[in-house]
């Protein structure tokens, strides 16, 4: 039972960074209907920054963090602005090909320059793990829990109320529509790259602090697939609660795979069964709003 | 020229032992060119990248193994390409050396009683991966005694669903089973690195004492940190690809006191007489002739220069062709290649045993807590050791032919 | 009107009949048979090398249409097509290594068995849309990766299994040579097939589903069975190109029917250009080409002053890669409407040169 | 030939049709106005079976079609167009309407495929050819090849109208098809849209907001508002209705003259606005 | 105010839809532009907002100037900040989002403290919009028209485009419409240029028009000039000085196409 009970809890925590991710992935889903298939890529660079900076540059990393952020957000406009700004206009499909040359070309750059082996962080927190429910967790962990929290909680604040986040919706509606509203299409694709950037960084040094960089943090790119598909790809919310549903059903199938299964990796593969299954009773996962279907 | 095919894996989901042993591989051979080749004709090495992926392997492959430059032999790498290259290697009598030292490569007739298949053409440098860990078992066995440890002590493998983890999987287990370990169901964990959290919970809940990770080392290196987070206290035997300086160093203080096999007799920090030609060796790739170079380059110099001296043999003996090359390998007892003294250890291939050597070193690593420089650094510091244990004479047993 | 369509003048057609093959002019027929005419003879003056592209071409292409029949016609992203690819393969392996059911019917018979499949992971299409249907294809993709490493009696398992050659009447396909034929035949079969079904009435539906699948619902379209059939037609094409590719390897593994060749599938498609036959052939010809000739760009680099300078040699690997992820963005940048768009952009001025405005 | 039965449709808190019921016999030229919003667009939506009344029940043909979906609905003879464009927007215009004829023709998938052996060629091409004298009805043959998308709206609404036709429906909805046109092109639509009642024979069921039009070719008219029923009958009754000139032509009733669709028209002239 | 000098617009590089065309908008008026389907009306109206780009589309001669300044060529979003705002055929709102959102969005460049008075206002001229708390997706057609008018109120623009404004709403709904156009016009000052296929109310409410065919103007003058001339009485108003003809008896009667 305490093994199910800690398996529950690390869900939680793991789901936690899954709804961070999903929340980026959404944030450009949102203002321009793009999937982003280099989002684990994101999370990638962003932790080799902060690795460099903390290694070869020996600053702290309260110092070495914030650097990062703020080169992740210019990143994110610099890519916005090269690669992705003449693709605005042409097909949505075309652009989501573009996103998958990005993460090829992320994937090699960050092995060429920062080789193909798991580089460890230097430790960051005085006591590395500490005790939840009797569970030792990553300090790490805990601590981007709480700043994920904090971050979706902007996230919802931001889409629902703000003006830049209406903006943001109604790009992804229909370009054409908001240029002729007065909003620059090209600001808001701009700045939704570099917030999603910024944010997938963080998970990205998370999980490097608590693994070692490698180019296996990519990965996360396609977990969030599932856990955004569940939550509903344009709530926020959703991918929040996807992201934490997704990490506890994986911890689940593990407890009920080694206990009675032996199936080896139900791990990985439970979730897209229990995908199918909710998406057939929700098409439009848990939270995302329906299509319009009028004529 | 004598066309030699290399395939490498630089990019894929074993990159992280794959690089340097490559390194190995095509250091060596450039190494040896420049001392004249085989009888004075160069190897042209064609080294390929396929990403751990058997497809592409037999893909490449393919044209290789046909036309006018039909390669005389190959280097190749994983286990699952290596295992769907074995009947194609064997057809087109091309011998290969491999990075994958399956069991089920070691039975050149296809007589085992484990039903393996024949393999008369392929051909690895070290301790198959099951008699390494055989060999585990048995210091296991004794080490628990030894600590005192009441009761049956538990046994779990643990790894990827996938050839290479596998291999050894059945051996292992039947085995621990005869030495009396109390046999888990196996543990998964990709071959990439991840949070492996929830299988370090199931290990401390089942109480494992001794487990095998079959993965290399990005991964292994995941499975170890979280195992010490969540403090699962099991003396862990790692694959010869599961741990090195590298691994242990970015485990840190978690990959303290993993055991595991090693192939060579020394390090790169050690002192031998062939070391001097290692060094030499290394400086193709690094003209400054600091880097430090973990276990998996000199293993990978050692397959080489054995597929060299077969070459020089064969070259003597009626051409550089596969088959004479093949009976080359068979020609020396105990055999070291040349230059390579103190490193390389003694091995000895038949015409029905592929085994080239049975016993096993075993090694430990003792990791200090703060692995924050470089690894010559570290090694040279102290703070990461891989100190011999034991050496253990796995018994060459007939039945234990490839498997 | 300032609606001039821009369809050749000096080229009029007199029945329908003439106004529904192929090929709009008879100057591109006779090409596209000249075409095959010149491919038929490759193998007597390509060297193997160039030969085993052709052929993977060839059965990738196949596959390739399939997915564009799904994505590019029917408007249904899917991101387990590698998966369907990999089932025909272990499905023609299985058939002719358990039954022993001769190659050239097993071929075939994958295909079939890949089209049930596809109707069973189809099924969500009848209520799922867009992204959400395309993310229950990859878990399609993940649940047929697991089930080909699961279940041995069908694949082997991890260890994979051994596909036999193709042989007819004693003859043996097996080398690049003679295999090269088998695909350009089976490659002529399947996209004369696919031509056909499209410029007919259930093609139209499908493209109709795509358009506006309100509308077409509403004219007499069963959507629901028109959805699903398309995963249907599309794993049929994959299993077929699977199958080809079993025998053309002799081996199959799970290793090879990852997300990462699932998405290559999408990458030849919308290189080709989406909804577009012949595109999807010069989407694959591109997408197979890229990284060959990266490779061989490489090696001219390498051990020149470039390679010194920066050190490539060891990460000569990681640099073919990149530059691979950069073609593909480059090339969508300038041309995101894909090949085939561009081919018609060629031919519209050349029919209309020197009169193009 | 049709026949609504105290049809209800509901959406989360709106109501949108309310107990309507009428009935629309064969060879009838049906028009059904009201204010925007009223329902009629949902009621139309109910006959060709894109809604399905929360209660209530539809007759077509004498059988009860309410559990019918769409598709089926189109086999049986019910065509219609949008009042937002519907084309597929990628097609040309041939296929466009070729996909109208999807319920008339046999071959599928298979048959299809293989082309030359089946008779699909043939059958094909039999279609085409009807399909070319609808195009040839609606004076579309410029743009036969043309992309369905790029056409002007004008057109777009013109090739609806054929896809429509393709279908050789007994009964055809049209769903405001002149909106957007100018007198001319009103003209010409409305110059078709008689035709199809007398020449083809078909039942027409149509919205429009131009009443000039409405007057003109109706054989009879429905006037919805809000959801209900609020008149039906000839259209000089229906004009005549107080309610229907204060609720959908906003006239007063004080100053309602004569009452003809021009004037309806002109009425701002008299009336200029403050 | 406004002055479009002899421009040419090309859409994809080579389907050439506009011809030369040349118009005056005056400041406070508001001008009426008139022509069949396909004559090139919105894409004028788009060559102006700049929405052309959007669509492959582009102005490959002459010059617009706004307020004495050219603005051919400047993204659309900067041209909306210079107060050029554009309802587009077809309503355009934006379905997934409230009526109260949409209207938020049309005060997108402002920043001034007014926006939740014109909300008020907006309300005030559209009750309905008020009511309609779901998504503006699912409005009827009428009501969506208001609220794409109503956007175009939120921004304060100095000069509205307007793109068939009455399509597809009821005649009490054209006459509102129209009428607050008018007011719209006269209370706010704004200008406004007026695509309508409604030749008749367009005239009433316009102090000036064009006619344009082909992508040209083909005659213009001031609403009164225009009422009375033959052509337009012929062709947009219906009938000319005989009866009018109804529709029905159009059947077998073939007008002659186009004139000149
Ligand atoms: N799918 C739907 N979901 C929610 N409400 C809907 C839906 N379809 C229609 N409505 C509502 O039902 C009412 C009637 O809409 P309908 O489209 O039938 O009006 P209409 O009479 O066609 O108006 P118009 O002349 O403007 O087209 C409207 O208030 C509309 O908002
Ligand atoms: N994106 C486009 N690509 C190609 N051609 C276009 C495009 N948009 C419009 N056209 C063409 O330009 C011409 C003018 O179109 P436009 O929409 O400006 O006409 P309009 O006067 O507004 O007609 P309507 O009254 O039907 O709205 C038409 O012939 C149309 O086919
Ligand atoms: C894991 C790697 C070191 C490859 C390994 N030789 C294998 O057997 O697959
Ligand atoms: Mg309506
Ligand atoms: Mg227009």
């Amino acid at each position: 039972m305490t093994l199910l009970f800690q398996l529950l809890v690390n869900g939680l925590i793991v789901g936690a960074l899954y709804g961070v991710v999903a929340m980026s992935f959404v944030l450009i889903y949102k203002a321009s209907r793009i999937v982003n298939f280099a989002q684990g890529e994101f999370l990638l660079i962003g932790a080799w920054t902060c690795w460099w900076l903390l290694t070869s540059w020996q600053l702290p990393f309260w110092i070495g963090f914030p650097i990062t952020l703020v080169f992740m957000l210019i990143f994110g406009v610099v890519l916005q602005v090269v690669v992705l700004r003449p693709m605005i206009g042409e097909p949505i499909i075309s652009v989501i090909m573009v996103t998958i040359g990005l993460s090829i070309v992320f994937q090699a750059a960050m092995k060429w320059m920062f080789g193909v082996f798991a580089k460890p962080f230097p430790q960051i927190f005085a006591s590395p793990t500490m005790d939840i429910f009797g569970l030792q967790v990553q300090t790490v962990y805990v601590v981007s829990l709480a700043i994920s929290i904090l971050i979706m909680a902007g996230f919802g604040w931001f889409f629902k109320y703000s003006r830049l986040g209406l903006a943001m919706r109604a790009t992804a509606f229909d370009q054409q529509v908001a240029q002729s509203l007065g909003i620059s299409v090209r600001q808001m694709f701009a700045m939704s790259w570099a917030i999603s950037a910024m944010v997938s960084a963080v998970a990205g040094v998370t999980v490097g602090v608590v693994n070692g960089v490698s180019s296996a943090l990519s990965f996360f790119g396609i977990k969030v697939f599932p856990a955004v598909i569940l939550g509903g790809l344009d709530s926020v919310i959703g991918a929040v609660l996807g992201g934490l549903i997704v990490g506890v059903l994986e911890n689940l199938a593990h407890y009920l795979d080694s206990q009675w299964l032996n199936w080896g990796n139900m791990y990985e593969i439970a979730p897209f069964y229990v995908l199918i299954a909710i998406l057939m009773v929700k098409p439009y996962g848990l939270f995302g709003t329906k299509d319009i279907e009028r004529v | 020229d004598i066309p030699v095919g290399h395939l490498a894996d630089q990019s894929g989901g074993t990159s992280d032992v794959g690089v340097p042993y490559a390194q190995g591989v095509a250091d060596a051979l450039a190494y040896l060119n420049g001392k004249g080749g085989v009888n004075g004709v160069k190897l042209a090495v064609d080294t390929v990248d396929y990403g751990y992926q058997a497809p592409r392997a037999i893909s490449q492959y393919k044209k290789w193994s046909s036309g006018s430059d039909k390669i005389a032999a190959l280097q190749g790498w994983g286990t699952a390409d290596t295992e769907a290259l074995t009947a194609f290697v064997g057809k087109d009598e091309i011998p290969a050396y491999s990075g994958s030292y399956s069991g089920h490569l070691t039975d050149p007739t296809g007589k085992g009683p484990h039903g393996s298949k024949p393999a008369p053409y392929n051909f690895f440098y070290g301790p198959s991966y099951s008699d390494s860990l055989r060999g585990m078992l048995m210091w296991a066995a004794e080490d628990w005694k030894k600590k005192g440890g009441s009761g049956k002590p538990k046994y779990a493998h643990m790894g990827a669903n996938h050839p290479y983890p596998n291999a050894p999987k059945d051996a292992g287990e039947q085995l621990a089973k005869e030495l009396g370990f109390e046999v888990l169901p196996p543990i998964q964990f990709a071959l990439t690195p991840g949070d492996y959290t929830a299988q370090c919970l199931t290990l401390k809940e089942s109480g494992v004492n001794y487990a095998y990770l079959g993965n290399t080392a990005g991964s292994n290196i995941s499975v170890l940190k979280a195992c010490q987070t969540v403090g699962a206290k099991v003396q862990f035997m790692g694959n010869v690809w599961g741990m090195d300086e590298n691994a242990a160093k970015a485990a840190g203080a978690a990959a303290d006191g993993v055991v595991f096999p090693m192939r060579t007799a020394v390090t790169w920090a050690g002192s031998a007489p062939g070391m001097a030609t290692m060094k030499e060796i290394s400086k193709l790739s690094d003209a400054a002739g600091t880097a430090y170079r973990p276990v998996h380059y000199l293993a990978g110099v050692c397959t080489a220069f054995y597929m060299k001296e077969a070459m020089d043999w064969a070259a003597k003996n009626g051409g550089v062709t596969g088959p004479s090359i093949r009976k080359a390998m068979y020609q020396k007892k105990d055999w070291v290649p040349a230059g390579l003294e103190g490193v390389c250890m003694p091995s000895t291939w038949t015409e029905t045993d592929h085994r080239g050597m049975t016993s096993v070193n075993i090694y430990r690593a003792s990791v200090a807590a703060d692995t924050g420089a470089s690894v010559a650094d570290l090694v040279k510091a102290g703070s990461i050791k891989l100190d011999k244990i034991a050496t253990v004479e796995v018994p060459r047993k007939p039945e234990w032919l490839g498997w | 009107m300032a609606n001039v369509s821009i369809i050749p003048s000096g080229d009029f057609k007199t029945s329908y009949g003439t106004d529904t093959t192929i090929f709009p002019t008879v100057t591109s027929r006779n090409f596209a048979i000249l075409g095959v005419v010149l491919l038929l003879a490759c193998p007597a003056f390509l060297d193997r090398y160039w030969l085993s592209l052709l052929i993977q071409i060839g059965y990738l292409g196949i596959a390739a249409l399939g997915l564009n029949i799904l994505v590019g016609f029917t408007g249904q992203i899917s991101i387990g097509h590698s998966a369907f690819f990999g089932f025909g393969a272990f499905a023609s392996a299985w058939l002719s290594n358990r039954w022993g059911i001769p190659v050239v019917l097993a071929i075939p018979l994958a295909g079939v068995m890949t089209t049930a499949i596809g109707l069973v992971f189809g099924m969500p299409a009848a209520r799922l849309k867009g992204l959400y249907l395309a993310i229950a294809t990859l878990a399609a993709q993940y649940i047929l990766q697991d089930f080909f490493a699961r279940a041995d009696w069908f694949t082997g398992g991890t260890n994979g299994m051994i596909a036999e050659p193709l042989t007819l009447f004693g003859f043996a396909f097996d080398t690049d040579e003679r295999y090269f034929y088998v695909v350009l035949v089976a490659m002529v079969i399947m996209y004369l097939l696919g031509t056909n079904l499209m410029r007919t009435r259930d093609g139209r539906a499908l493209v109709a589903v795509r358009d506006h699948y309100l509308s077409a619902e509403i004219m007499g379209i069963n959507l629901t069975k028109y959805r699903t059939m398309s995963f249907g037609i599309s794993a049929f094409y994959a299993g077929i190109g699977g199958a080809l590719y079993a025998h053309y390897l002799q081996f199959v593994s799970v290793e090879g029917f990852t997300i990462v060749f699932s998405i290559q599938f999408l990458g030849m498609i919308i290189i080709g250009g989406l909804g577009s036959i012949m595109g999807t052939l010069m989407g694959t010809a591109f997408m197979v080409l890229l990284p060959e000739v990266m490779q061989m760009a490489s090696k001219l680099v390498s051990g020149t002053a470039i390679d010194a300078a920066l050190n490539l040699k060891d990460n000569i690997a990681f640099l073919r890669e990149m530059s691979v992820g950069l073609v593909i963005i480059l090339f969508l940048v300038f041309e995101p409407d894909g090949l085939a768009h561009r081919w018609k952009q060629i031919k519209a001025y050349w029919k209309l040169y020197p009169f193009s405005h | 030939m049709f026949e609504a039965r105290g049809v209800n449709l509901r959406f989360g808190g709106v109501q949108a049709l309310t107990d309507v019921s009428f009935g629309i016999r064969k060879g009838e030229l049906f028009s059904i106005i009201g204010p925007n919003g009223a329902g009629k667009t949902s009621m139309v939506n109910c006959i060709s079976g894109r809604y399905k009344p929360t209660d209530g029940k539809v007759f077509f043909k004498g059988r009860d079609v309410t559990a019918m979906t769409p598709n089926h609905r189109a086999a049986l003879g019910i065509g219609r167009t949008f009042q937002n464009l519907a084309l597929f927007g990628h097609m040309t215009v041939l296929d466009n309407i070729m996909v109208g004829r999807h319920h008339l023709l046999k071959n599928n998938f298979l048959t299809g495929s293989l082309y030359w052996l089946t008779g699909a060629r043939k059958e094909e091409l039999a279609h085409r050819r009807e399909v070319e004298e609808i195009i040839d009805f609606l004076e579309i043959q410029h743009v036969r090849k043309a992309t369905a998308g790029t056409l002007s709206y004008g057109l777009r609404k013109r090739v609806e109208l054929a896809r429509a036709i393709a279908l050789k429906p007994d009964l055809i909805l049209l769903d405001e098809p002149m909106a957007g046109m100018n007198l001319e092109e009103k003209e010409d639509m409305a110059r078709y849209i008689v035709d199809l009642n007398e020449e083809f024979g078909m039942t027409v069921v149509m919205i429009e907001h131009d009443m000039g039009v409405v007057m003109d070719i109706s054989h009879r008219v429905m006037v919805l508002e809000f959801g209900k029923k609020i008149a039906e009958g000839m259209p000089e009754e229906v004009l005549a209705n107080p309610r229907v000139r204060r609720a959908y032509l906003g006239e007063d009733d004080e100053d309602g003259e004569a009452p003809n669709a021009h004037t309806a028209q002109q009425s701002p002239e008299q009336k200029e606005v403050a | 105010m406004l002055s479009v000098n002899n421009i040419e617009v090309v859409y994809n590089d080579v389907i050439l839809v506009l011809r030369g065309l040349s118009l005056e908008v005056p400041e406070g008026e508001i001008v009426a532009l008139l022509g069949a389907n396909g004559a090139g009306k919105s894409t004028t109206l788009k060559a102006i907002s700049g929405l052309l780009k959007t669509e492959d589309g582009e102005v490959t001669r002459g010059d617009i100037t706004f307020a004495g300044e050219r603005i051919n060529g400047i993204d659309p979003d900067q041209i909306v900040r210079k107060g050029i705002f554009q309802v587009m055929e077809g309503r355009r709102i934006i379905a997934d989002m409230t009526c109260l959102e949409n209207l938020r969005l049309g005060a997108f460049t402002r920043r001034d403290n007014g926006v939740k008075d014109d909300l008020d206002m907006v309300f005030q001229y559209f009750p309905r919009l008020k009511e309609r708390t779901g998504l503006a997706g699912y409005l009827s057609g009428g009501e969506q028209q208001m609220l794409a008018i109503g956007r175009a109120m939120m921004a304060r623009p100095k000069l509205i485009l307007m793109d068939e404004p009455s399509m597809g709403l009821s005649p009490l709904m054209v006459k509102e419409v129209f009428s607050i156009i008018q007011q719209i016009n006269k209370d706010l000052g704004v200008t406004i240029l007026l695509v309508e296929q409604n030749a008749r109310m367009a005239l009433q409410a316009a102090t000036r028009g064009y006619i344009m065919e082909n992508g040209k103007v083909v005659l213009d003058g001031t609403a009164d000039e225009l009422r009375n001339n033959e052509d337009v009485k012929e062709f947009y108003l219906g009938g000319g000085n005989e009866e009018r003809k109804s529709f029905k008896n159009l059947k077998s009667f073939k007008r002659r196409k186009r004139w000149i």
